[in-house]
């Protein structure tokens, strides 16, 4: 239930943002819409999963907060081997086990591996994810372990 | 300000042009696929440059999206490369000098690109633009127009959507189980030249 | 004359990528390339009519509410159309290709014909035999 | 009656006749009754009519309009009463003829053959009494079209060959000259009624009057002018009764009296005459006239000789209308008469020989008179008439159109007329000749003669009244002319 | 079993926004770009991604055949109805004036009416054609693969 | 309350229209008869329209009806005059005929569970060539055009069951079909670019002034050649045979009998009404590539139709040659010349789905129709045989029959120009019809039945019923033309009424 | 004077964006082989686009256009990881090989 | 610096078509398509500022919804050459 409703307001939040225009007759629109979109989730079963368990807690902030600062970090490495004449890249594949327990932690997870430039998870086989990263160390920010523990630790909350 | 949207809409066909050869040339067909669902994109671009907001929008989601998947769909069912090279076709070519050639003849009859004074921006323009606000009364005009003033049309545009709509289900849809393979009716005829030359695919590179 | 042609510069480059659309149709023998084609020309046939609704100066045509010049709408809701068409073509002509795909064996014009050839002579031996 | 009732019933009782014979598809002796009875039915229509038509009375009525202005009409008029006269008169006979013929050589498709004949009868009765070119120029499409299956009657690959031939040259010149030829006259003057002394005049430049006169005279295939003659000749194929049929009872008759018509009726005497359009024609139909004879000569298959014959006899009627004057029309109508009956004579006595005999190549008909006498007698009077000696109904027709010749002063053309009647002696008399004065051949005196005696006596009656027909219309000659004669004034 | 499991958790986050966002361009027609028929496509779009990550028969359960052969027709008709509307209430086909009391309101109603047959039927037609490509499935021969 | 009969111009369209969705529909419950009858019953309603509207036309003039109630050229316009109307009256016609034909050999030409869709498919073909024929907008006629289109090209892959050639047919038809409809469209453009509008009328009118205007050229070559592709003529007829060999029998009979007649009387419009005679070029190219591309069709239409082994193959090829001479009358540009074409465009009509009836008959009994396989056949199917060499008459113009009206004002047409050395042509024209008419009568009637084919009797009286009232029509409008040529006279008078 | 600052800062951000799309796009030439190159296309998704759209997001000030601004930048956010993922594991899949193996490669097989 | 920003993307937008035609394998392209659509992304945002007219964002949003379903469908198709499996037929071919 708690699912449902929390989808109700995220779709509320994006049509009122998107809309602009507040007459009784498109808001009662966008009511009759967002229930309809609700009920069609329903149908197509996503609530019986873990995806929308996930409630919106501060220090989660502090994760993506993190997270741009290693995308950032990671950008400018990408950038100074592709601006470097020579390419001083030495590609691998890696796999890290992972330490996640939901589905959704994994996810975070390697798409968060994917989003800072350098590594890009390939595959997930079980709890093990398969990276592909440009140079040994970029590789180490991955194997290192620090992104995984995090991850793991938004899900336990 | 307005420079820079042109410049924008230079580099954008030109983008286009190349995207368009490279169709021509390639003979992998996905990699056709996937470059015109570039070119859809870049048009819709293109559109957008030229305050085509509503046709920049229906291109994105027809061009590059449903059209893409229907392409894949089909390279799905039948196969992934074109088994013969482009060879110069001089009908095509004798064709398109025509054609090419009664376009550029026409050209320089056109109104300028972009100016106001075009006679079809003069004649019903107007109208729809008074009648939109004040009769009908809603901003976009395109819409005023799409709906109401030539609404027949959108009809025969729904029309033509449904007529493709079974067209397409009579033509795949309801398979029944003896369909597996070749179907029945081409069965008894089979190529003649099956021992054709395997081409090496492109992908081991 | 350089003025007149770079007045209409527009025209230009999209009469250029009609013709590679026509080109494509009239010389590929691969039935998904042809419809590829084909949809290259009618996109290209679209921006010409789009460009035909440009002002310059124009905006949009979506009232905002102050005087402003807009660009000509009737192109945009002719070419709305138009697309609409084209994608219901598209749609058919492909699913024709999945068809004949699974009948003749293979997309390619010539082989088709080649395919067609046998299957007519076929027939003429059969009567005769 | 009315009149104009009778006219629909002469069209239409040859249809009824033909359902009936469809109708009666298996029982034989009820269908050829049915065809003798319509036969009959129509010949008294046409007495009916013809005693009208000498009592001046004149008759016409309309079926559609078609095109504004273009009606599908019909009427009497002297030269269609003839006409209409010697068709209904010699379908009688040559059922008779026919059903001898049929019977005797066990043929096939015999209802197919009937109903087809009937029909041919009745689109002549519509050739005959079309009001306008537009309605002559159906049922002539419709004679072509019925008497397409009787040609291939025998349906062997030479008989379809044939067939072939005689439809891809009528319906070719049909529609590619004499359709042209209509059309223009149409666009030229609003109007394709038969109406004394013609439409043309004033309407047309003469320097291109001869060419619509030659899309005339070529397009009316029927008439076999000369290069499109090769019908007649290929539809021999046909078992006798058609080519009686074809040679005196309906088609080549039909292909002349449009001829007379068209030049009569379209163009006009006086026009045509005074305009020198048709000087071209004189000379091409005497070619024909000669050439056909001479090739005539040439044959030994007794209908092939025959069918070349035709050829020259329809060319002395062309080459009367050439003419354009009044003896020579008189003359060229009196022909069709005297044609109609000597040549389904010498067609009919050529059938007695084939199923009495098997045989059909004047080479092997010696001594045959003695066997068969009735049927050479027969002959011999029919071939005398068409030479054109007394006492036979040829000599008077001959004479009229050499009569017309003279009167332009063109002796050159009595001339033609002379030599050809001489090859006519040349072509028609050996047949008679070998049969009374050759002995028999061996083997066929070895057989036994008791085999060999005249054809069934249906085939032989028939011959026998029209070869007296000929001696009877030497001497009603006159009452024919007297007929014919408000045509010309 | 965690078969492409970025690919279905983020698919799952997505597709009802996306559906909402088709409705937004639905409804919002009259002011911006858009409108019945890309709101179609925008709707077919996310069923068609639901199809792809879920499958073919899981997208079948949301919306059964027998439903979607339903809409397809379904707003063709809608726009026709509306067109015969007008007729009956005395002005001409697709006449909007009279749907209403005040033609601007008559107007609106019209525009809003014919919008949504453009895109139940285009939503419709668009996952019908997938499907029927979907459900044709047959692994292509190597040689052309 | 609503005056019904003032909206009966957009009831002709909109009722199929709206049938087309209601009749899928009938895949819940109802059976597939259910959905034949909705479609006859559509079929004959709009038949009924239309001869209404003919009606009313010839009484009280032009009728305009203004969609939406906008005026035009600010909305879309419905303008029927007599050329239209009588257009009107021969599609609904032969659909209203055509149908009643068509639930046997639907029955037996297509899978049972494809047959609601089906016939949906064939309302919406309907519709887009009634909505093609009545729109007095330019634009409007690209949208029906291409719903008329995109139904074609599904309803000639239907025949995909008899023959896979159906396929190919129907996508060669898309490529070049959609190939010509974007050439219209793109004409139309440069039409639009310099008059800002889309009502034909108000073309018209404005283009007056721009004669010299280059793109105004380039337009008329775009729409020209669009409608060509459109109408097959040579050389752009390629689609055409196997489309009308490898549909199902129904559709065959119904576009033959509509679909290219359609585009022609949009040729016609656009030629005459948009552009007219203020435009020095449309004599010269009516003259100088009309002409000798009609001739050219005729010729090889009729050869091409000689040596072909399959019937309806046959008669497609003689479609080629038919529309050459529709063509030739357009190309004289005077009146009877124009009145030929207009009543050649309906004499065709009946002609070619009298022809393709005959041969849908045929099929329904022995299945593929070479000429091998209707050896003998006259004798068993006789009803049959008789219809199809009754209407191959009327196709080579014999007497008494339409095609011979056509031909006759044809060729006073020409003579009326003067073009004598056309004549000849014409006449070898007919007599190659007649050779391939010919060819089939031998067969059918003097080949003896292949011994191994078991018998075959003739088809039922459903399919003879509509066969024979199209024959009759062939003989009753050959014999009393006058309605049809008063019509067609009329119309031609119509179109040139912007002479100069 | 607050106007001038939020313009200068996104200025500066929308010409870090610009760069970062540049490199990302330079890369996506230089690279050799897909699996390198699709780092390179990552810099021009992530970093370039986000710093571009935020930049855009301080010139339109507090707006509905913000708001829409947002909601794209979410969506390349969660889509642009996921795109390229997917990328790689088809290619992982269909065994595409990488430029050079390095010695701890452990599961691309050679075909073709 | 919108100008700047424009130019920028122009000559990446170049780059990327560049990769996209010259491949060489299906993944570059695919990888390629799917930059460039982000590209746009950003493009047509930009030109809604350099026009004035910043409301059209929702062309730009619904582009990156495009290109995003897009690019899956053609993952999909690569993976299991058709798109039309049922989520059985997903978790079987995975596991092998
Ligand atoms: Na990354
Ligand atoms: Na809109």
């Amino acid at each position: 239930m708690f699912n449902i409703i929390g989808l109700g307001i995220s779709l509320t939040c994006f049509w009122l943002s998107m809309s602009g225009h507040y007459t009784t007759f498109v808001l009662s629109l966008g009511a009759a819409s967002v229930l309809f979109v609700v009920y069609l989730t329903r149908r197509m079963d996503f609530f019986d999963q873990d995806t929308f368990q996930f409630s919106i807690k501060c220090k989660h902030f502090g994760y993506w907060i993190w997270l741009g600062k290693e995308i950032f970090n990671a950008n400018i490495a990408v950038a100074k081997v592709i601006l470097s004449p020579k390419l001083k890249i030495s590609p691998r594949m890696i796999e890290f086990k992972s330490s996640q327990k939901t589905e959704l932690g994994l996810v975070i997870f390697a798409n968060s591996i994917t989003l800072t430039p350098g590594t890009v998870s390939v595959d997930i086989e079980d709890d093990k994810v398969i990276v592909h990263a440009l140079n040994a160390e970029l590789a180490e920010g991955v194997l290192n372990g620090e992104m995984d523990k995090k991850v793991t630790a938004l899900e336990g909350l | 300000m307005l420079d820079m949207v042109t410049v924008v809409d230079v580099v954008l066909l030109a983008l286009l042009s190349t995207t368009a050869v490279a169709i021509l040339i390639m003979r992998h067909l996905f990699a056709v696929v996937a470059l015109t669902g570039a070119f859809s994109l870049l048009s819709a671009g293109l559109l957008v440059t030229l305050d085509a907001v509503d046709v920049a929008f229906t291109e994105a989601a027809v061009g590059a999206g449903i059209s893409t998947v229907l392409m894949l769909g089909t390279l799905a069912l039948t196969r992934r490369r074109e088994s013969r090279p482009p060879r110069l076709s001089p009908i095509g070519l004798l064709i398109i000098t025509i054609t090419g050639g009664a376009l550029i003849y026409a050209t320089p009859d056109m109104p300028k690109f972009g100016d106001p004074n075009a006679p079809s921006h003069q004649h019903i323009i107007p109208s729809y633009i008074k009648g939109s606000q004040d009769d009908i009364g809603i901003p976009n005009i395109v819409t005023s127009i799409l709906a109401s003033y030539r609404s027949f049309d959108t009809l025969g545009e729904v029309a033509v959507i449904f007529t493709a709509g079974m067209g397409v289900i009579i033509l795949l849809g309801r398979r029944r189980e003896d369909e597996h393979g070749y179907s029945e009716d081409g069965a008894a005829y089979p190529l003649k030249d099956k021992n054709k030359p395997k081409i090496n695919d492109e992908t081991s590179t | 004359m350089l003025a007149a042609i770079l007045d209409h510069y527009n025209y230009w480059l999209i009469i250029f990528l009609m013709m590679i659309g026509l080109y494509i149709v009239v010389s590929r023998g691969n039935l998904i390339k042809k419809i590829v084609g084909l949809n290259i020309f009618q996109t290209s046939v679209f921006l010409l009519y789009i460009t035909i609704g440009k002002v310059n100066y124009g905006t949009a045509p979506i009232l905002t509410g102050q005087p402003e010049t807009f660009s000509n709408p009737l192109p945009h809701v002719l070419i709305l159309t138009a697309i609409v068409v084209g994608i219901a073509t598209t749609a058919l002509g492909l699913a024709l290709v999945v068809r004949i795909r699974e009948s003749y064996g293979s997309i390619e014009e010539e082989d088709i014909s080649v395919s067609e050839q046998f299957q007519a002579e076929s027939e003429v031996n059969k009567i005769s035999s | 009656m009315s009149t104009e009732l009778v006219i629909a019933l002469a069209l239409i009782t040859p249809l009824i006749g033909s359902i009936g014979i469809f109708l009666c598809a298996n029982i034989p002796n009820l269908r050829e009754t049915i065809t003798l009875l319509s036969a009959g039915v129509l010949f008294t229509f046409i007495c009916f009519l013809l005693h009208q038509i000498s009592n001046g009375q004149n008759a016409s009525f309309r079926l559609f309009e078609v095109i504004p202005n273009l009606m599908i009409a019909f009427n009497i008029e002297p030269l269609g009463m003839l006409f209409a006269t010697i068709a209904s008169g010699l379908w009688i006979i040559n059922s008779l003829y026919s059903i001898g013929y049929m019977r005797g050589n066990q043929e096939e498709h015999q209802t197919r053959f009937y109903i087809c004949f009937a029909i041919a009868i009745s689109s002549s009765m519509g050739i005959a009494f079309a009001g306008n070119m537009f309605t002559l120029f159906i049922f002539y499409e419709i004679l072509t079209l019925s008497t397409y299956p009787l040609v291939t009657h025998k349906g062997t690959p030479e008989a379809k060959a044939g067939g072939r031939r005689y439809l891809g040259l009528l319906i070719g010149t049909s529609i590619g000259f004499q359709l042209i030829a209509i059309i223009w006259t149409w666009f030229l003057t609003g109007t394709l009624d038969f109406t004394p002394g013609g439409i043309l005049s004033g309407k047309i430049e003469p320097t291109i009057l001869p060419f619509l006169l030659a899309l005339y005279m070529f397009g009316i295939g029927k008439a076999a002018l000369m290069p499109f003659h090769s019908w007649l000749p290929a539809a021999m194929v046909a078992p006798t009764p058609v080519s009686a049929l074809l040679h005196a009872v309906a088609v080549v008759k039909a292909g002349v009296f449009t001829v007379l018509k068209v030049v009569v009726y379209i163009f006009g005497i006086e026009f045509l005459s005074s305009t020198g359009a048709s000087t071209w024609l004189i000379w091409a139909a005497s070619f024909t006239l000669l050439a056909s004879s001479l090739i005539a000569l040439s044959k030994d298959n007794l209908k092939a000789r025959l069918a070349y014959s035709t050829v020259s006899q329809l060319s002395y009627i062309v080459l009367a209308a050439a003419l354009a004057t009044k003896l020579s029309i008189l003359g060229a109508g009196l022909h069709i008469a005297t044609h109609a009956l000597g040549k389904i004579t010498l067609f009919m006595c050529a059938g007695a020989i084939y199923v009495a005999t098997h045989k059909t190549e004047i080479s092997d008909m010696d001594g045959l008179g003695r066997i068969m006498p009735f049927t050479f007698i027969a002959f011999a009077i029919a071939a005398f008439s068409i030479i054109g000696l007394p006492p036979f109904a040829g000599i008077w027709s001959k004479w009229y159109m050499a009569l017309g010749a003279a009167n332009l002063g063109l002796y050159l053309i009595i001339a033609v007329y002379m030599v050809s009647s001489l090859l006519n002696v040349g072509y028609l008399l050996p047949v008679v000749a070998r049969a009374f004065f050759k002995p028999l051949p061996q083997q066929l005196q070895a057989s036994g003669s008791k085999s060999l005696r005249e054809a069934p006596l249906l085939c032989v009656i028939p011959l026998c009244i029209t070869a007296l027909g000929c001696l009877v219309l030497f001497f009603f000659a006159g009452e024919v002319i007297d007929l014919l004669r408000p045509i010309v004034n | 079993m965690r078969h492409h499991l970025v690919l279905r958790v983020i698919s799952k986050m997505l597709i009802p926004f996306i559906l909402l966002f088709g409705l937004y361009v639905q409804f919002h027609g009259d002011f911006g770009p858009g409108g019945g028929f890309q709101a179609g496509v925008i709707f077919a779009a996310a069923f068609i991604l639901y199809a792809l990550v879920f499958g073919d028969d899981q997208a079948r359960q949301v919306i059964p055949d027998k439903a979607l052969i339903l809409l397809v027709p379904l707003g063709l008709i809608l726009y026709a109805a509306t067109g015969f509307y007008g007729l009956i209430l005395g002005g001409n086909f697709l006449d909007y004036n009279v749907l209403l009391d005040s033609p601007k309101a008559g107007q609106h109603i019209g525009i809003f009416l014919v919008e949504l047959g453009v895109g139940i039927t285009v939503a419709a037609v668009m996952i019908s054609i997938f499907r029927a490509y979907a459900g044709r499935t047959r692994a292509i021969d190597d040689e052309d693969w | 309350m609503t005056n019904w009969l003032h909206h009966i111009p957009i009831l002709i369209v909109a009722v199929p229209l709206i049938s087309a969705p209601i009749c899928v529909l009938f895949t819940f419950g109802a059976n597939r008869k259910a959905a034949w009858l909705w479609t006859l019953l559509v079929s004959w309603f709009a038949f009924l329209c239309a001869i209404y509207l003919l009606n009313h036309v010839l009484e009280n003039g032009e009728i305009s009806y203004h969609l939406g109630s906008w005026k035009p050229p600010l909305g879309i316009e419905y303008r029927i005059d007599l050329i239209n109307a009588f257009v009107l009256l021969i599609v609904s016609g032969i659909s209203a005929v055509a149908i009643p034909f068509g639930r046997l050999v639907v029955d037996r030409e297509i899978e049972p569970d494809r047959q609601i869709l089906f016939y949906t498919s064939y309302l919406l073909c309907l519709t887009g060539l009634l909505g093609v024929t009545i729109t007095g907008d330019a634009f409007n006629i690209f949208v029906f055009l291409e719903i008329s289109s995109l139904s074609s090209y599904v309803l000639i892959a239907m025949g995909v069951r008899s023959d896979r050639r159906a396929l190919t047919a129907a996508y060669n038809y898309l490529i070049l079909g959609t190939v010509g409809a974007t050439f219209f469209v793109i004409g139309l453009g440069f039409l639009y670019m310099v008059t800002g509008t889309l009502n034909i009328m108000d073309l018209s009118d404005r283009l007056m002034q721009l004669a010299d205007n280059k793109a105004v050229h380039a337009g008329y070559a775009f729409i020209i050649i669009g409608l060509a592709l459109k109408m097959a003529l040579f050389p752009m007829h390629v689609w055409l045979p196997n489309s009308y060999t490898y549909a199902p029998s129904l559709i065959s009979i119904f576009l033959a009998a509509t679909a290219t007649k359609v585009s022609i009387y949009v040729l016609l419009r656009f030629l005459f009404t948009v552009f007219g005679f203020s435009f020095d070029f449309i004599p010269l190219t009516l003259t100088f590539i009309f002409l000798p591309l009609a001739i050219i069709a005729i010729f090889f239409g009729s050869i091409g139709a000689i040596f072909q082994t399959n019937i309806k193959r046959l008669f497609a090829y003689s479609s080629v040659a038919q529309i050459g001479y529709i063509v030739i009358g357009i190309a004289l540009s005077n009146t009877i010349g124009l009145a030929a074409a207009v009543l050649h465009i309906f004499n065709h009509a009946l002609i070619k789905g009298a022809i393709f009836m005959a041969a849908g008959c045929l099929v329904y009994r022995v299945g593929k129709l070479t000429t091998d396989s209707i050896r003998g056949l006259g004798k068993e199917m006789p009803w049959t045989f008789s219809a199809l060499v009754l209407a191959g008459l009327s196709l080579i113009g014999i007497p008494t029959t339409v095609g011979f009206i056509s031909k006759w004002y044809l060729l006073l047409g020409i003579m009326e120009n003067g073009w004598w050395p056309l004549i000849p042509l014409i006449v070898i024209g007919s007599l190659l019809a007649v050779v391939y008419i010919w060819k089939i009568i031998e067969v059918a009637y003097f080949f003896p039945a292949p011994p191994d084919r078991a018998p075959v009797s003739e088809v039922p009286i459903e399919l003879l019923i509509p066969l024979w009232i199209l024959i009759g029509c062939n003989f009753y409008f050959g014999i009393q033309a006058d309605i049809t040529i008063g019509i067609a006279k009329e119309a031609a008078t119509i179109l040139l009424d912007n002479r100069p | 004077m607050i106007d001038i600052i939020i313009n200068s800062a996104s200025a500066i951000l929308m010409g870090a964006g610009s760069v970062f799309i540049l490199i990302g796009a330079l890369g996506l030439v230089r690279l050799p082989d897909f699996y390198t190159r699709m780092h390179a296309a990552g810099v021009t998704d992530t970093l370039g686009a986000e710093l571009l759209l935020l930049g855009m997001m301080l010139q339109a000030g507090l707006s509905l256009v913000t708001l829409k601004l947002v909601l794209i930048a979410l969506f390349i956010f969660f889509t642009s990881p996921t795109s390229t993922h997917a990328v790689a594991n088809a290619a992982r899949v269909m065994g595409l090989r990488l430029v050079s193996i390095p010695e701890d490669d452990l599961t691309s097989k050679e075909k073709n | 610096m919108l100008i700047a920003a424009t130019v920028a993307l122009l000559i990446a937008m170049a780059l990327t078509l560049f990769r996209a035609v010259a491949g060489p394998s299906l993944f570059d392209r695919v990888l390629s398509a799917n930059s460039f659509g982000t590209k746009i992304v950003l493009l047509i945002g930009l030109l809604g500022f350099l026009t004035e007219r910043p409301e059209f964002l929702d062309i730009a949003l619904l582009y990156a919804l495009v290109n995003f379903v897009g690019t899956i469908a053609i993952l999909k198709f690569f993976r299991y050459r058709n798109l039309g499996l049922s989520s059985d037929e997903i978790a079987n071919r995975e596991d092998n």
